[in-house]
């Protein structure tokens, strides 16, 4: 058992944990942010379970909690205020990035880490960008237009984003 | 499939902690964990069950770049995303670049490291790889306090295995610069995109002042032993100026000298096609760019 | 029911309106089955057959049990006299087949790597997997029984030996029902086969491969004595799991409830059967009076569900030398897998797969048989295009090599031999109701402009660029009719709803269909709202709650589009009826119906529009203020509709695909995907083609990247998506969609189900790109899955000779 | 999985075949060996813990020896388990060739391989228990080196003898089967 400090979502929890709790079971059970998933085993695939850890998009399954133990993560839950969707939450609403909704936490918080390092990103550099997301049910068509869409209401300020 | 028991945990902030830490354990008990990107498949799976995991998440001497002026330090916690888009690498190793930038995906890369991936040395991957053609040096300290320095040559020593012992640590991996002219490049190719590589191939070429081939490494992997060096290609670089027959003629000496495994990703006689296709891009490549 | 539509109804309908649920599933607040948090919940975990086929000497749980945390296990010992066997009628299909006999946990023996042998129930999942590896089983090997060929031979290990054979269903389709006629019918198509001037003949193998949905399956089940039992499943079919629930574990059907989340993280088939594990987790909870909850790992589902495809088809095709299809005979051998999964048993897909290959084609003749055998694999399971993603990869390749042959135009052929008049009835008595296959295709033929292609690839191929053009079409079901589902599955067809309508002109609907993504809250939404002329977003849609909703057979077959929304559109229609008798009453006015329009909020009188209410006034007057009514009128807005088509329903597609490949590697890039789709009336286009994508990438998916494969133990390779490998985005393409729609005549709202038979004509569209773009090397591919490495091959061959 | 490879081991033949059977010189030539024991006449259990970089594993294996021809050739058929890792079942067959005082030993296995090994092992496992089986050929080479003249002589005809040399190569077997087995982790 260890003590962790930590930040999730601009909130600060302290909490006592088994050494080998997953990351991404500590967020779901402990702290019921249950907008992280999880759609592989053991290998780390998926991405369903991608968080940010100090600001870079990373796979929450592949970390042990004590691991965030000083560490500041945000969930897709923080990633716009109660009651408002991000550039890229509302793209992805617009352009019918989702049908069953269970990858999209995941593409959507490396989406915007990605975002973040190429602002104007061709189709071709957003696919290779989502090769940590594995989806099922859009065929990644409508998600790569949500992407681009995304980019381009970021710079047009079209509203405030706070990924 | 959830971790098996992990007794302790420890996030040392210096290598004199880490050894320390390793010198309270029995040997095999405790397990130095970087990025962790293929280790915790290990311990998710519990094909590993380490008591004690010692993390190296804190070591800030480990995360620098440290471009000298006759070698290039890479410290063994930089990531592959630091790697990607280092302009360090730029001129002679871009090879390693080419590497990192297709590891895994994005999450991978913002978490995996190249200690991390060279002391896994996991039978395909391509940090290794490019490491091994780049004739990369690994710097480690162990238990007493001493520095120890294994060429990648004797590095790598076949899946999962490395001249590492339990009580090391890697601290970094160096490149000497060349004084001439020189390239490099790497490739990998998999059923999809960026997965682990069927075939990888890194390249590094010398060149003299009439662009001419003095000095040649080449490294593959994917053939079920790590990384591994393609010396019989090399040879028949020597001389060459880039030329097409060459490069072939080295492609196909690395086919007659290599073990290629069938298995699920890939029959033998595809990974010798795959070697031949890629690496003649690759060489071809590293040329091109030490010719620039 | 009444088939036209009042202007108002035009509003909503072809809406590329965003959805509504993607307001909660974007910011994480999606409640799928992991999600729903019940106090005290204890956690299972399976102890799972290492071997393919295998006795079971013994289990020994002393160190299991003690572990701190560990709450009870569970074996096929000690649950088999307490828990019925399968098979049960209610997940029984109405086909004569050995169905065989199995308990939620293997009891005597394993046959298949993967199949439950213990349940553990802990504190802790955590915990549960420790207590997993320390259950000491004993087995003895068996021969295993893995090639299905062998496996109809006589001498063959049998799986289920009470049936004494491995062949657990065969059938011929074509010729009526006796074996007189049919032989007769054979006698007539080997005949033509004798005299035909072109006759291709081969043997086309598809891989074991299917769909992975991002959510794996899991149950919650929760019990107490006034109640019952309460039990979340993901699950496509909430009404038809309660009564297997009910009649297996003996509890009186009322006293089961069954809720599929709300939220389904994709179901694509892979959640329509009734699967054995939710039987053990119910009978759990029952027995310990407290809820248990087990998520599958990916592992599992990987080792367990997702399988189809695995088919070899020996078919023939016999033409004239002007490209007249005179005959098709098919020989199906399936490999079926264990057959221990409820609902489909396996042999279901292959069933359908033989009905539906003749597609979209003229055959004067055809001889269709099919043998599945059973093996010491998993179960296939329904997947998206099930039966006939194989049957039709088939038949749209041999077409090409057909026409190969003939020395023409493989669209040329294809158009010349589609069926052009509907309604048709196929060869194999598959009733085709409505539509226009010519249209559809010559949209597509337009599009890809093959004069130009062909042009392109002289040129290239100058440059010594292989690029290639591939066809391919599908005709697919749109919803299954009764008439169809009863036979195949003992389930009814029909679609049914519940709308209610609330005081402040607010309206639920509830439907009994558990989706898993298709967005049908929307479209829901729309179709109610172009009804009742309000805001969608005024609709709120709830689905899969057997306590709430009314009986469905559950999100199958493309029956959104076709059944449910016709009954929601049935069910508005008789609220609108009532709410305009009373109207008509209160305004005193002699009206019906029709001379009602329902538009932005109000209703009018159309022969005087200042006649009218608003539509929040008569309905709250309705539900809140029953008094002063016409005669024999109560109050209340709650209609509850069933819609069952006269015939069953067809939806129909075209896909063409362009090609290049790197004939040094096989390695080969898709440049282009177009496709040309009748889907009837779009109610949202958005949505509609988000299905479109999917379902091609899908069969793209399975066509080329993933294959489920064993070795010759019986072991499975393959259960992680570091060997089974889904494609990511930057393996597909973009795909081009275009429409050439028939409204169904049918359907209330001219709707067509579309999604669930879309992957089929893929892999033999792609194919035909390949082997287009190889023409010169005189290259065809019968086999999947496509491969640089089995292409590379091929291509050496091909220059050795 | 097949596997086949042979060495020449400049001893005569008879000498390494009853090397082969020296407990103590295979106890030192396979790597990981925690305990060797006899459970009857026939049947022999070992405890070997296999190191692949940090990946530990605990096998524990059975074997039996099957048509000995001494000094030519025997079978090993043996299985070794690692609990939740998986499994292997390995059937090897051993012959001994005498030229000029050398030996060419070749053997071939035959391995199947269950469980998670199977699973995860993917390409690795062959080339693995190559890298063993060279590890076990080049220690027992070098421990007969060490040894020779210290072996017992072989009576052939004394069947006593025999039997211990088949328990003896029982255990070869088994470390060689578990070796394997552990080797596929990977």
């Amino acid at each position: 058992m260890k003590n962790i400090k930590l930040t999730v979502n601009g909130e600060k929890f302290e909490e006592q944990i088994d050494n080998r709790l997953l990351l991404v079971d500590f967020l779901r059970d402990n702290l019921s942010l249950t907008g992280t998933h999880v759609g592989c085993t053991y290998e780390g695939v998926c991405g369903a379970c991608t968080i940010h850890l100090d600001g870079d998009a990373v796979k929450s399954c592949m970390l042990l909690a004590v691991q965030a133990d000083g560490h500041n993560i945000t969930t897709v839950e923080g990633l716009s205020a109660e009651g408002s969707l991000s550039n890229l939450q509302q793209a992805f609403n617009d352009e019918h990035g989702l049908q069953c909704g269970y990858c999209t936490p995941g593409i959507l918080m490396n989406m915007a880490d990605f975002l973040t390092e190429n602002p104007n990103p061709s189709d071709e550099q957003i696919r290779h960008g989502l090769i940590g997301n594995l989806c099922r049910c859009t065929g990644y068509v409508h998600i790569v237009r949500a992407v681009k869409k995304a980019a381009k209401m970021l710079k047009d300020g079209a509203r405030e984003d706070r990924t | 499939m959830y971790p098996a028991e992990i007794k302790e945990y420890h996030k040392p902030d210096s290598v004199e902690q880490v050894l320390e830490i390793i010198a309270n354990h029995e040997e095999g008990e405790s397990l130095l964990l970087a990025g962790g990107q293929s280790a915790m498949q290990a311990i998710k799976s519990r094909m590993l069950r380490p008591q004690c995991i010692i993390d190296l998440q804190d070591l800030q001497e480990l995360k620098t770049i440290n471009d000298e002026s006759e070698t290039l330090k890479i410290g063994a916690m930089v990531r592959y995303c630091e790697l990607a888009k280092s302009s360090a690498l730029n001129i002679n190793f871009t090879g390693l670049k080419d590497a990192a930038a297709h590891v895994g995906d994005r999450q991978v890369r913002n978490r995996g490291t190249i200690g991390g991936s060279v002391c896994w040395n996991y039978a395909a991957a391509c940090t290794p790889a490019a490491v091994l053609a780049l004739d990369g040096s690994m710097h480690l300290i162990s238990s007493g306090g001493e520095t120890k320095v294994i060429c990648a040559d004797d590095f790598f020593l076949g899946p999962l295995d490395t001249a590492k012992s339990e009580s090391d640590v890697l601290v970094s991996v160096s490149f000497k610069k060349p004084k001439t002219r020189s390239g490099s490049a790497y490739k990998k190719w998999g059923l999809v995109k960026d997965a682990l590589p069927v075939v990888g191939i890194g390249a590094f070429v010398k060149l003299d002042s009439n662009g001419s081939c003095y000095e040649a490494r080449i490294a593959l992997t994917g053939m079920g032993v790590g990384a591994q060096r393609a010396t019989a290609g090399e040879t028949l670089l020597l001389g060459s100026d880039g030329d097409l027959q060459s490069i072939e003629a080295a492609t196909e000496s690395i086919c007659a000298n290599i073990d290629a495994p069938t298995d699920l990703s890939a029959t033998s006689d595809y990974r010798y096609q795959l070697i031949r296709s890629i690496g003649t891009e690759v060489i071809l490549t590293a040329f091109k760019r030490a010719s620039i | 029911m009444t088939s036209t539509k009042d202007s108002s109804s035009i509003e909503w309908l072809g809406e590329r309106l965003a959805r509504k649920e993607d307001l909660r599933l974007v910011t994480g607040k999606g409640k799928y089955l992991a999600d729903i948090a019940m106090p005290g919940t204890l956690h299972a975990v399976f102890v799972r057959s290492e071997y393919a086929h295998a006795n079971i000497i013994g289990i020994d749980l002393t160190e299991a049990e003690s572990l701190p945390g560990v709450i009870a296990i569970y074996t096929g010992e000690n649950i088999k006299d307490r828990i019925n066997p399968m098979p049960q009628a209610i997940v029984q299909p109405n086909l004569s087949a050995k169905y065989p006999t199995f308990w939620p946990l293997a009891v005597g023996k394993v046959t298949f790597h993967g199949e439950p042998v213990a349940l553990i129930i802990a504190r802790d999942k955590y915990i549960a997997e420790d207590a997993s590896e320390l259950v000491l089983v004993d087995y003895e090997e068996l021969p295993v029984v893995l090639d299905p060929e062998k496996a109809l031979t006589r001498n063959s290990t049998v799986v289920h030996e009470k049936d004494g054979t491995n062949e657990i269903f065969s059938m011929t389709f074509t010729g009526g029902e006796n074996e007189e006629s049919q032989n007769s019918n054979e006698a007539e198509v080997n005949a033509i086969f004798d005299s035909a001037p072109v006759v291709v003949k081969e043997r086309f193998k598809t891989h074991r491969t299917g769909l992975t949905p991002m959510e794996p399956r899991g149950v919650l089940c929760d019990w107490n004595e006034s109640d019952g039992l309460t039990a979340y499943i993901t699950t496509q079919r909430p009404h038809i799991d309660r009564l297997a629930l009910s009649d297996i574990l003996e509890i009186s059907a009322e006293k089961v409830r069954v809720i599929a989340p709300r939220d389904q993280g994709g179901g694509f088939g892979v959640k329509a059967p009734f699967y054995r594990e939710n039987i053990i987790i119910a009978y759990a909870a029952k027995s310990l009076g407290k809820p248990v909850r087990w998520i599958e790992s990916r592992y599992e589902s990987l080792m367990n569900v997702g399988q189809e495809r695995d088919q070899i088809n020996d078919l023939e095709i016999a033409a004239d030398l002007e490209g007249n299809l005179l005959a098709l005979r098919n020989k199906g051998i399936a490999d079926n897998g264990v057959g221990t999964t409820g609902v489909y048993w396996g042999f279901v897909m292959p069933f359908l797969g033989a009905i539906e290959l003749p597609n979209a084609y003229k055959w004067p003749k055809a001889h269709i048989s099919l043998k599945v055998a059973t093996t010491n694999k998993a179960c296939l399971t329904p997947s998206r295009a099930f039966g006939h993603f194989p049957t039709r990869f088939a038949l749209e390749r041999c077409i090409d090599m057909v026409a190969h042959k003939i020395g023409m135009e493989a669209s040329e052929l294809r158009r010349k031999n589609l069926v052009d008049a509907l309604p048709y009835t196929s060869v194999t008595n598959e009733y085709y109701d409505s539509g226009d296959f010519l249209k559809v295709w010559d949209t597509l033929v337009e599009k890809a402009d093959v004069p130009a292609f062909r042009k392109r690839q002289s040129e290239a191929l100058n440059e010594n660029r292989y690029i290639g053009i591939g066809f391919g079409c599908g005709v697919e079901l749109s919803g299954v009719a009764s008439d169809l589902l009863v036979p195949m599955e003992n389930q009814p067809g029909y679609g049914a709803a519940t709308v209610r309508l609330d005081p402040r002109g607010k309206v639920q609907v509830f439907g009994g269909d558990a989706p898993g993504g298709q967005g049908h809250e929307t479209t829901t939404a729309q179709v109610v709202a172009s009804e009742f002329g309000i805001d969608p977003a005024a609709v709120v849609v709830t689905t899969g709650d057997t306590g709430t909703t009314p009986f469905g057979s559950g999100s199958i077959g493309a029956r959104a589009g076709s059944y449910f929304v016709s009954a929601v559109a049935d069910a508005c229609r008789e609220l609108k009826e009532k709410i305009t008798r009373i109207l008509a009453y209160d305004l005193k006015i002699e009206a019906r119906a029709e001379h009602f329009e329902f538009t932005d909020g109000e209703v009018i009188y159309i022969g005087d529009r200042s006649k009218k209410s608003s539509f929040v006034s008569i309905v709250e007057r309705i539900i809140m203020f029953p008094i002063n009514l016409p005669e024999n009128e109560v109050g209340g807005l709650d209609a509850t509709a069933f819609f069952e088509a006269a015939k069953p329903m067809i939806c129909f597609n075209a896909d063409c695909c362009v090609v290049e490949v790197n004939v040094e590697t096989g390695d080969f890039k898709i440049l282009k995907w177009i496709t040309t789709e009748d889907v009837g009336n779009v109610i949202n286009p958005l949505v509609v083609d988000g299905q479109m994508h999917g379902a091609i990438v899908q069969g793209i998916s399975n066509a080329v990247f993933e294959e489920f494969v064993y070795d010759d133990q019986g072991q499975q390779l393959t259960a992680d998506f570091e060997n089974y490998k889904l494609a990511t985005a930057a393996d597909v393409p973009n795909i081009d969609i275009h429409y050439a729609t028939t409204p169904c005549p049918h359907t209330p709202l001219g709707t067509r189900g579309i999604g669930e038979g879309r992957p089929s004509s893929v892999p033999g569209a792609l194919t035909n790109a390949v082997c287009d773009a190889l023409m010169p090397l005189k290259i065809e591919i019968t086999e999947l899955p496509l491969r640089p490495n089995s292409i590379w091959e091929k291509i050496q061959q091909s220059k050795q000779t | 999985m097949h596997i086949s490879d042979s060495i020449d081991i400049k001893m005569p033949r008879q000498i390494v075949f009853t090397a082969l059977t020296d407990v103590e010189i295979l106890r030192a030539s396979i790597p990981g060996c925690e305990s060797l024991e006899a459970l009857d006449e026939a049947k022999y259990s070992a405890i070997i813990l296999s190191k692949i970089g940090p990946l530990k594993l605990r096998f524990k294996g059975q074997a039996e020896l099957l048509n000995i021809v001494e000094p030519e050739s025997y079978t090993i058929k043996g299985e070794g388990s690692g609990g939740p890792a998986g499994r292997a079942k390995v059937t090897a067959h051993v012959t001994l060739l005498e030229n000029n005082n050398s030996t060419t030993l070749t053997y071939d296995v035959n391995a199947e391989i269950g469980g998670k090994l199977a699973q995860l092992g993917g390409s690795l496992i062959k080339n693995t228990a190559m890298k063993l089986a060279t590890q076990f050929f080049q220690t027992f080479t070098e421990s007969l080196s060490n040894s020779v003249g210290k072996l017992p002589p072989v009576d052939v005809a004394n069947t006593s003898a025999c039997m211990s040399i088949s328990r003896k190569l029982v255990i070869a077997g088994t470390l060689l089967g578990g070796a394997i087995a552990l080797l596929a982790i990977l």
